[in-house]
C-alpha cells in the first residue's frame, strides 16, 4: 500500500477535480475544476517516472542514475494543452456572460428554454 | 525527394500549413484559396496512401527519422486509408461550399478565421488517424477539438455559445480519460507505439491496469463520438453551428471516434481482453441498441430540421458500434462501411440544409437573423426548392436503408453479420429501427410536398454553389449504394487486417 | 497604477531583466531546464508586466496587434518550415540530421529553430489572449 | 494540496476559487520538483500558478465574482466520481510500485533517450524536439489554434461597437 501512496494521492485530487466539474453550474468554476483535474493526471505520469536516488534528466558526469524523462515531456504537452482548452473555454464563457449576461448554466438554460417556448408560441 | 514516399507526412502537414498562412494573410479569399488548396493536395495524398496501402497492407513512415518505439511512427493501414479518404474527400467537397455558405452566416472580418479554423480541425483529424503513437493521438485529438469548438461557436445563435462550451467541457473530459487510459497503458509497457504496445500488452494481459486503461478509452472516445447516453452535446451543437460546419463535423468527427475506438480495441488490446475478459460487448450491444431506438424517437418530435438530423445521427452510430460488437470479420466490415456511408450521407444532408437556410435568409430581412428551420415554416418548400428537396428526400431514403442507396450496403452487411452469428432478433430490431428512420424522413417529405406554401412565392433554388457540392455527395449516396466494390472490397480486406492483426 | 512612482522605476529597472531571462531560457534549454514553452511564457509575462504599469496603449505601441498577430502564425510556420527543409535536403519530415553535414550538428540546429518556433508562437499568444482580455473590459467595465 | 483543493470545492466566491488554484498550482510545481521533473516543474509553474491565474481573473473581471448557489442536489455528479474513483483506485493498485526500477517504463525506451546520442545535456529538451518533435509540433499548433480561435471569439464585438476600442 506504501508503495501506490502517491496514486492514492493523485485519484483523490482527480476525482475532487471531476466533480466539480460536473457539479457545479458556474461557468468559471467549472474551468478550475477541470484544470485541476487535468494537473492531477499530472501526477499519475510523473511520478512513476522517479528513482530513488535519481536525480533530474540533465546529463552530467557526476551523477549515473536520472529519472525517466520520456513522462516529463508527454506532461509538458498536456500542461500547454490544458492551458489552450482553459483559455478558450474562458473566452466561450466571457462571450456567454456577454450575450446571456450570466455565467450560471441553469440560468442559461432557461433562458434557452424561454426562446424555445416563444418560437413554440408564435408557431 | 520522393513525393510517394513522403505521403503519410504531406497527408497532415500540408492542410496544417494551410492554417496559419491563412492568419498571415488576413483576407477572406486568399484564406479560402489557401485551405481549400490544402484540403485537395490532403485528397490526392489519400488517394495515393490508398494505393499505396493496398499495394503494401501497411505504409510506415518515421517522422524525424527515429525509429518507432523511440520516435514517432505514421501508420497508414487499409482501415487508416479508408478514413483518411473520407476525411479529406469530405473536406474537399465542404470547403468550395463554405464559399458561398458562410458569407450568409458569418460577419466578413472572421472568414479567414475560419478557413483557418477549418484548416486545423482537417489536419487534426487526418493526424489522428494517420498516426501510430499513443500520445500524438490526444494531441491531434486537441487540435481538431479546440477549432472545432471555435467552429461551432461561430454560429450566429447565441445559443451556439452554450452549445459550445458544453462540448468543451464534455469534451475535455473525455480527452482527460483517454489521457489516463494512455497512461495506464504507457506505465505497464513503456512505450507508446501502438504496435509495439500490443506486443508488449500480451504481457502483462488480463492485469488490472490493463482493463482499467481498456475502460478509460472506452468511456472517453464514448465521450467524443457520442454514444448514446454521453451525446448529450451533439444535438445543440450541431443545430446552432453554421451549416458548412455541420456538415463537415457530422461527417467526420464522430467517424473518426469511432476509428480510434476500433483501432484501441482491435489492434491495441486485441479480442481476448476486450470479449474475452469484460461484458464490453453485451454493454456495447445495450447501448448501441438504446441509441438506434431512443434517439430515433426523440428525432421523429423535433420541431427544428437540424436538430432532427442531429438526433438521427445518434442514432445511426448506434448501427456502427453495433457492428463492433460482434467480434467478427462481417460485423467490423459492417461497421466500416457504414461508418462511410453514412458520414456521406450525412454530410449530403446537412449541405443541403444550408442550402435551404441560405435561401431562407435571402428572402428574410436581408438574412439579419438567423432563421431557424422549424417545420412550419418548410410548409411546402418542394415548390419552391425542388432540387434541394429532392436531394434530401433520395439522402433520407439512404438513412432508411432502401436498396439503391448506400445506407441500404449498410444494413445489409449488418443483417449479414447478425445472421452469421444467429442472432435473428438483432435482424428484427435493425428492421424496426429502420421504420422510425421512416417516420421521421417522412416528417420532411410530409411538410414539404404535401403542406400548402404559406404565400404563392416563385421557384427560389439554393444558389449553384451550395447546389453542386451537395447534390455531388447525393449522387455518391446512389453510387455507393450501386457499386460497392470500393466500400465493401476496402471495408472487408480492412477488418480482415484488423482482426487478423488482433489474434 | 500607472501613476506609481516606485512601480514605474522598478518596473523600468526589472523589464529588461525579465526579457533577458526569457532569452537565457530558451538558449540555455539545451543544458539546464527550460527551452521555448517556458521562454516564450516569460516574454510575453515581461511585456504585459510593462503593459500593467505603463497602460495597455505603450505596450500595444511596443509590440502592435498586427505584428502579434503574425507572431502567432510565424512560430508554427517556422516550426513546420523546419520539418519541409529536413524534406527537402533528403531526409523525412522533421530529420535534423540533414540540416548540416554533421549529423549532430544539424540536430543541434533543428532543435534550436524549433525552439524558436515554439517561442514565438507561445509568446504570441500570450499578448494576444491579454490584449483581448484587457481591452475587452476598457469599454463594457465589468465588476472587481 | 488535497486541502486546497477541498476548500476549493466548497468555496462558492470565485475570487478565492482562482486564488485558490493558483496555490494548488504552486504545490504541484514543488511536488514536481520532488519527483525531479524540473522542467515540468517550471512549466507549471509559469502556466498553472502564471498564465491561468492571470486568465481567470482577466475573465473573472469581465463576469460576476460570486457564484449561485446550486439548486439541485449532485447526486449524480457524486456518484459517477466515485465511480471514477473506484475504477483508478483499482487500476492504480496494479501498477508497479513507487521508484520501482524494474518497472516497463525504466526498461524499454526511455534508456535509450539517456545515452545522449545526439549530445543535448539536456534530455527533456533532446526529446521534445527531436525524438518526439512531432508532438511538440502538434502542441505548438494547438497554442496557435486556441489564440486564433480567441481572435475569432473576442474580436466579434469590435465591429459592432465600432472604433471606441481603437
Amino acid at each position: 500500500m506504501i508503495g501506490h501512496f502517491s496514486h492514492v494521492v493523485t485519484v483523490l485530487l482527480m476525482v475532487a477535480g471531476l466533480y466539480v466539474v460536473m457539479a457545479r453550474g458556474n461557468l468559471i468554476k467549472k474551468l478550475v475544476g477541470l484544470s485541476v483535474f487535468q494537473t492531477s493526471v499530472y501526477l499519475l505520469y510523473i511520478a512513476p517516472g522517479k528513482l530513488i536516488g535519481g536525480t533530474a534528466p540533465i546529463l552530467a558526469p557526476q551523477y549515473t542514475l536520472y529519472s525517466n524523462p520520456l513522462p516529463h515531456v508527454l506532461i509538458l504537452t498536456a500542461i500547454v494543452v490544458g492551458v489552450a482548452t482553459l483559455a478558450l473555454g474562458l473566452a466561450i464563457a466571457v462571450r456567454i456572460k456577454e450575450t446571456y449576461g450570466t455565467i450560471e448554466e441553469d440560468e442559461i438554460i432557461a433562458a434557452d428554454n424561454a426562446v424555445q417556448d416563444a418560437e413554440d408560441a408564435r408557431s | 525527394m520522393s513525393i510517394a514516399a513522403h505521403l503519410p507526412a504531406l497527408q497532415v502537414v500540408l492542410p496544417l500549413l494551410s492554417a496559419p498562412l491563412a492568419v498571415l494573410l488576413r483576407h477572406g479569399g486568399l484564406a479560402f484559396a489557401i485551405v481549400t488548396a490544402g484540403a485537395w493536395a490532403a485528397f490526392a495524398a489519400a488517394v495515393g496512401l490508398w494505393l499505396q496501402a493496398g499495394e503494401l497492407g501497411v505504409v510506415s513512415y518515421h517522422i524525424g527519422s527515429w525509429a518507432p518505439p523511440w520516435g514517432i511512427e505514421y501508420r497508414v493501414d487499409r482501415l487508416a486509408s479508408f478514413v483518411l479518404l473520407l476525411v479529406s474527400g469530405t473536406a474537399a467537397v465542404v470547403l468550395p461550399y463554405s464559399r458561398a455558405s458562410i458569407e450568409r452566416e458569418i460577419p466578413r472580418e472572421q472568414h479567414y478565421l475560419y478557413y483557418a479554423m477549418f484548416g486545423l480541425c482537417l489536419a487534426g483529424l487526418l493526424g489522428i488517424t494517420i498516426t501510430g503513437d499513443a500520445f500524438n493521438i490526444f494531441v491531434f485529438l486537441e487540435i481538431s477539438s479546440l477549432s472545432t469548438y471555435v467552429l461551432i461557436a461561430l454560429g450566429r445563435d447565441r445559443r451556439a455559445l452554450a452549445a459550445s462550451y458544453r462540448y468543451l467541457i464534455m469534451g475535455t473530459i473525455g480527452a482527460t480519460f483517454i489521457v489516463i487510459g494512455i497512461g495506464f497503458l504507457y506505465l505497464m509497457t513503456g512505450t507508446l507505439n501502438l504496435a509495439d504496445m500490443a506486443e508488449r500488452l500480451r504481457a502483462v494481459e488480463s492485469s488490472r491496469p490493463a482493463l482499467a486503461a481498456l475502460a478509460f478509452l472506452t468511456v472517453g472516445i464514448s465521450l467524443k463520438l457520442a454514444l448514446f447516453p454521453l451525446h448529450q452535446w451533439l444535438p445543440n451543437a450541431y443545430t446552432h453551428a453554421p451549416s458548412a460546419v455541420t456538415a463537415f463535423l457530422a461527417a467526420t468527427a464522430t467517424k473518426v471516434s469511432v476509428y480510434v475506438l476500433i483501432r484501441f480495441w482491435f489492434s491495441v488490446f486485441g479480442e481476448t481482453l476486450v470479449f474475452h475478459n469484460l461484458p464490453l460487448p453485451q454493454i456495447m450491444l445495450l447501448l448501441s441498441l438504446a441509441a438506434m431506438f431512443a434517439a430515433s424517437f426523440i428525432a421523429i418530435f423535433q420541431d427544428n430540421l437540424k436538430r432532427l438530423f442531429a438526433y438521427s445521427s445518434v442514432g445511426q452510430i448506434g448501427y456502427i458500434t453495433l457492428g463492433l460488437h460482434f467480434d467478427s470479420v462481417a460485423g467490423l466490415t459492417a461497421s466500416i462501411v457504414h461508418l462511410f456511408n453514412h458520414g456521406v450521407t450525412k454530410a449530403a444532408i446537412f449541405l443541403l440544409i444550408g442550402g435551404i437556410v441560405a435561401a431562407s435568409a435571402a428572402t428574410t430581412a436581408q438574412g439579419a437573423v438567423s432563421p431557424r428551420l422549424t417545420f412550419d415554416r418548410l410548409a411546402g418548400l418542394a415548390k419552391r426548392m425542388p432540387l434541394t428537396c429532392f436531394g434530401i428526400v433520395v439522402a433520407g431514403l439512404s438513412l432508411i436503408g432502401v436498396p439503391g442507396t448506400a445506407g441500404f450496403i449498410s444494413k445489409w452487411t449488418l443483417i449479414v453479420a447478425a445472421l452469421e452469428k444467429e442472432q435473428y432478433w438483432l435482424v428484427g430490431a435493425i428492421l424496426l429501427s429502420s421504420l422510425l428512420a421512416v417516420a421521421y424522413v417522412w416528417r420532411f417529405v410530409e411538410v414539404a410536398y404535401f403542406k400548402p406554401a404559406p404565400k404563392a412565392s416563385g421557384r427560389q433554388e439554393a444558389p449553384p454553389g451550395l447546389l453542386i457540392p451537395a447534390w455531388l455527395l447525393v449522387l455518391a449516396t446512389i453510387w455507393f449504394g450501386l457499386d460497392t466494390s470500393f466500400t465493401i472490397g476496402t471495408a472487408a480486406e480492412a477488418a480482415q487486417q484488423l482482426v487478423r492483426v488482433g489474434k | 497604477m500607472k501613476n506609481d512612482l516606485v512601480l514605474r522605476v522598478v518596473g523600468k529597472l526589472l523589464i529588461p531583466f525579465i526579457l533577458l531571462f526569457a532569452v537565457y531560457v530558451q538558449f540555455h534549454g539545451d543544458f539546464g531546464p527550460g527551452g521555448g514553452f517556458q521562454a516564450g511564457t516569460i516574454f510575453a509575462a515581461g511585456i504585459v508586466f510593462h503593459a500593467l504599469i505603463f497602460g495597455l496603449e505603450r505596450a500595444r505601441k511596443v509590440v502592435p496587434d498586427a505584428l502579434v498577430e503574425a507572431m502567432l502564425a510565424a512560430g508554427v510556420l517556422l516550426y513546420a518550415g523546419v520539418g519541409v527543409a529536413g524534406l527537402l535536403l533528403g531526409g523525412n519530415f522533421l530529420d535534423y540530421f540533414v540540416l548540416d553535414a554533421d549529423p549532430i550538428h544539424g540536430q543541434h540546429r533543428g532543435i534550436f529553430w524549433v525552439e524558436a518556433g515554439v517561442a514565438v508562437t507561445v509568446c504570441g499568444v500570450m499578448l494576444k489572449i491579454f490584449y483581448m482580455f484587457a481591452s475587452r473590459g476598457d469599454g463594457s467595465g465589468g465588476g472587481a | 494540496m488535497l486541502m486546497a483543493v477541498i476548500v476549493l470545492a466548497r468555496t462558492r466566491n470565485l475570487f478565492a476559487v482562482i486564488v485558490l488554484s493558483g496555490i494548488y498550482s504552486f504545490l504541484m510545481a514543488t511536488l514536481l520538483v520532488a519527483l525531479d521533473a524540473v522542467d515540468v516543474a517550471m512549466t507549471e509553474a509559469a502556466v498553472g500558478a502564471g498564465v491561468s491565474t492571470v486568465l481567470l481573473l482577466g475573465a473573472l473581471r469581465l463576469c460576476r465574482s460570486e457564484e449561485a448557489k446550486p439548486a439541485h442536489r449532485p447526486w449524480l455528479p457524486l456518484a459517477l466520481s466515485l465511480a471514477t474513483a473506484a475504477l483508478l483506485i483499482y487500476g492504480a493498485l496494479g501498477l508497479p510500485d513507487f521508484a520501482d526500477p524494474e518497472a516497463p517504463i525504466h526498461r524499454h525506451v526511455a534508456p535509450r533517450y539517456l545515452e545522449n546520442e545526439i549530445d543535448v545535456p539536456n534530455v527533456v529538451t533532446a526529446v521534445l524536439a527531436s525524438f518526439r518533435g512531432y508532438d511538440t509540433l502538434g502542441e505548438t499548433t494547438v497554442v496557435f489554434t486556441a489564440g486564433a480561435g480567441i481572435i475569432a471569439l473576442l474580436r466579434r464585438r469590435k465591429s459592432k461597437r465600432g472604433g471606441d476600442e481603437k
